[in-house]
């Protein structure tokens, strides 16, 4: 098994996570509707599905990352538009400065995305947002690093802890965003940008776990 | 739900093409981009361009400013929600004349990130933006913590303002200055007596028991400073009259613009009945009302109640004030 | 009740109070009367006088459209409850200049009643009182009992007319003859989505299923023609334009003014959303939508429905409409 | 006892009606409350206790008749206005023309005011309005006349057909105003203006008794 994988001709990564977002977008939205305006999967789906059209097929993994960074960016408006925009942008960004990705050069992009997300979006860790998925994503994927783990092995860390943060926003009282409305009544139902955000690095990592195997 | 539309994921479009057509007179869209709404009045004379944005639902807000010596250009998002970082970047696009653009925007999270997003698009463009966000609502926020606080209905001074100044002809620093003054000089809050439903949800996020208020609510329903027993109209004037009197900004002996906003489904006649009893404090407290705006200005879908809203004036927001404007929501 | 009130018997008392502060600029009301609001542009030229009045709840209808070249006195009555004999009276005398005049009101029994006494009151005083009864409701009666439907939101049309004619120097004769006519040219139809409750009552005193919509309900919650499934946008529309269209009245080639009324608690968006609807209809039967106005120009309380009203127009009802007015609801 | 009243400083019975009115407002609200929009009583007791400033304590009937009905037609509006106000007017033109009033001037009397009524108000009998109960209070007071009854006895069967007349209503379907929105559902329910027009006949007939056994 490979311990890097090309950015070459590898947007099939990206059209994974779209994929992922457009058959979970009912289920996504059914979680916002709990706390929220029940919107989220239908604005995920409309952003997701628009930079779909646009990524040819046998492009590279940062360009389509790119195209689906701006594209939220620039068309899906609300606070999802500018904040998965840039998560994908700043992961772009870095990720292309060599044509091989390996673990190390993926833990400098995802900590990257991590901090434009946060000069951007002001959440912290606890308010019940995206960013109790990514966090202790990104901590676990780098501790498994720090474990002289392979990239396959760190990437399935990040998952548990993708899949750990985001279930950990069902005890959480939203302190930001729409839900903040309900204060304590917020409890007891998982938050929408934290399941997607999960959803997302999950297929993420799925994939690059399968390129790794080839 | 009780609602007159189409597809509940199109409202925003079905919306737009009936405004269109409707005030083809006064606006046109965008040919690019559906979700930006120009003035017809847009270049007609050289100055520093007008635009704002922000979520649909709060009809005629914002779209309905639109118009001849008041807002350029509109950017238009889904319901509640900020309209795209491309659609604020197509306003400044559509408004700038070399002059740079002046984005009079309120204070919400996405709508901060869109217009700065937007903003940096701009500059490849080498254009200018500068922004002032609307902060009114003293609910929002404890003074000491004034940045945080949202915008509300106060917005539509600013945007009064801001389109005037312009177009006495004044430079986009100057333009800039004035609307903050009259920003920094403007009060709102709200209070909510029933909740309302974004058509694509289908039921109310929230509720209010029957018999109680909330009070100062936020134009999405954002959580009052505290549920009230529902009392009388002069109670509720009285409650948000002091409450907007102890953030300390107005005075003995001050002139002030009122505006008085439904929130949807409040009618015109409490809206007065609130009116009467809020001028009836101000005099007691010898401030002199100069003008009165009374009606659905900045709406919430369908939520019932009002925000009041109170600026204070000097010679320079009086003249931006009684410049005619045509525009569908205000006159 | 979730309202913004004082004593629910005193509420058209209290708002007419918020009323006149606000808008002073335009309206005063009669030094012995309250409940008749006169224009301040009254007698500022010879002219013949037009005034109107009806039930309170409506608002901005009926003192809204009081003002220069619309409407010169309003008699104020209770929540849906025609104004006194006496109010109508005031008002032709506060407006009467020896040229005569027109009252211009809807087909309700107590607006009859009423307006009959007025009118034998000012015949002692020598003054010629001629009516113009609006029966725009096509869902009020059959067409060949057209003189029993009721007048609701096609008012605000007689009123332009009628205004305007009368500032264009015609005379007694030719205002309500050019009035006549514009009400003749006028249909309208409502829908009803949810009730509204009196506020001295407390309750709703009708209901309307959730799910379902009175189609072709009156402005006072008077029974529709029938109850229908509530269905999309496009489909209501195709309803209230068929239902017109069948009253034999617009054909092929026609231009006319569109005008949809919100009738309380239906968000502007809704409303845009219909008119869509509505001008894609009348395209595919070549009818030209001269001019268009959407908005909550005519409500009843807070009522969730609207109403569509559609006047055909010729060269002189396109210039009264054309002209400048200075009133609160309409510009 | 005698046959006829004087019209001279009788004002009082009407000072009844208005004190009976004024008695029931509460009453006739909730009565139009169930099938209306519950404020006859308000609407009555406005423009009768209004009335009531203006009637002299040793006024003529007649004079206070007029009082009233001026009152009520130039002040309350709506449409118990014009038609209580008609009414009133229309008795006391009728009977001012002489100063005894017998019973056949008061059978003129009432007939001329319900043509009155049903010239204005266009509402038939069964339409459940007070029509229903001003109608068989008139035919039974004409009955009595004609079965040769004195005046007395004539007013005793007018209060009854005018409590009959009211107590129909209850069976009937609304036709007309505003509690034809029930249709069917206005049932079981006595009509508000049936209510208020009973207690007016009743007080009425009650108070020239009185002076009759005086
Ligand atoms: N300032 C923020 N920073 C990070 N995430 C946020 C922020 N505000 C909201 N969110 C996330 O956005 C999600 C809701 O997204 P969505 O439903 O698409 O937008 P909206 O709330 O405008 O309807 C929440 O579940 C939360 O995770
Ligand atoms: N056209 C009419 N003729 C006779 N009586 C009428 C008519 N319309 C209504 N009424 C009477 O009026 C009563 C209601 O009076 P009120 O409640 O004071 O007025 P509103 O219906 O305007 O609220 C009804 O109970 C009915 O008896
Ligand atoms: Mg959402
Ligand atoms: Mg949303
Ligand atoms: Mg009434
Ligand atoms: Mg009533």
């Amino acid at each position: 098994m490979k311990d890097y994988i090309y950015d070459n001709n590898n947007s099939w990564i990206v059209l994974d996570i779209i994929e992922q977002i457009h058959l979970n977008s009912s289920y996504l939205s059914e979680i916002d509707g709990a706390t929220g305006d029940g919107d989220h999967g239908v604005n995920m789906d409309k952003g997701f599905m628009l930079a779909k059209e646009k990524i040819p097929l046998d492009s590279n993994f940062t360009e389509a990352l790119k195209i689906l960074g701006r594209t939220l960016v620039m068309d899906i408006g609300g606070s999802m538009g500018p904040i998965y925009g840039t998560f994908f942008s700043k992961l772009s960004r870095t990720l292309k400065s060599k044509e091989e990705i390996d673990k190390y050069l993926f833990l400098d992009a995802l900590k990257n995305a991590n901090q434009g997300l946060l000069d951007l979006a002001g959440a912290k860790v606890g308010d019940k947002t995206l960013i109790d998925t990514l966090y202790p994503a990104i901590l676990s994927y780098e501790n498994a690093i720090n474990n002289n783990l392979t990239f396959y092995q760190c990437l399935y860390e990040m998952k548990q802890g993708a899949k750990s943060g985001m279930e950990s926003t069902k005890d959480m009282v939203a302190k930001i965003g729409r839900a903040s409305r309900l204060g304590e009544r917020s409890k007891g139902y998982l938050d929408a940008g934290a399941t997607s955000c999960f959803i997302i690095l999950d297929t993420m990592a799925n994939s690059i776990q399968k390129e790794l195997a080839k | 739900m009780q609602r007159i539309i189409n597809n509940p994921n199109l409202v925003v479009e079905d919306m737009l093409k009936g405004y269109e057509k409707s005030h083809s007179d006064i606006i046109h869209s965008d040919e690019n981009n559906p979700r930006v709404i120009i003035s017809n009045s847009v270049k007609e004379k050289k100055k520093v361009g007008i635009i704002t944005g922000g979520g649909s639902g709060h009809e005629p807000a914002f779209l309905g400013y639109c118009g001849r010596n008041m807002v350029d250009a509109v950017a238009v998002g889904e319901i509640f929600s900020s309209p795209t970082a491309k659609s604020f970047y197509d306003c400044i696009r559509a408004v700038d004349q070399g002059m740079g653009v002046a984005c009079l925007y309120g204070n919400y999270a996405g709508d901060n990130m869109n217009v700065k997003m937007a903003i940096e698009l701009a500059e490849d463009d080498e254009i200018e933006v500068k922004t002032v966000v609307a902060n009114d609502d003293v609910a929002s926020a404890p003074k000491n913590e004034i940045d945080k606080r949202r915008g509300v209905a106060g917005e539509i001074f600013m945007w009064k303002v801001g389109g005037a100044k312009s177009n006495m002809g004044a430079t986009l620093d100057e333009v800039i200055k004035t609307t903050q003054k009259a920003i920094n000089n403007t009060r709102s809050i709200g209070v909510g007596l029933s909740p309302c439903t974004i058509p694509a949800n289908g039921k109310p996020n929230f509720m209010i028991e029957p018999g109680t208020m909330e009070f100062g609510i936020g134009h999405h329903g954002e959580p009052g400073i505290s549920v009230k027993k529902l009392s009388t109209a002069k109670d509720i004037a009285s409650n948000m009259v002091e409450i907007i009197y102890n953030d300390s900004l107005f005075e003995n002996g001050d002139e002030v613009s009122v505006l008085i906003s439904g929130l949807g489904s409040t009618p015109l006649m409490e809206q007065y009945i609130l009116f009467d009893e809020v001028a009836k404090i101000l005099e007691e407290k010898n401030i002199t009302i100069y003008k009165a705006y009374i009606g659905n200005y900045f709406t919430s879908l369908e939520m019932n109640g009002l925000t009041l809203t109170i600026m204070k004036l000097d010679e320079e927001l009086k003249e931006c004030l009684d410049m005619p404007v045509d525009t569908v929501g205000f006159k």
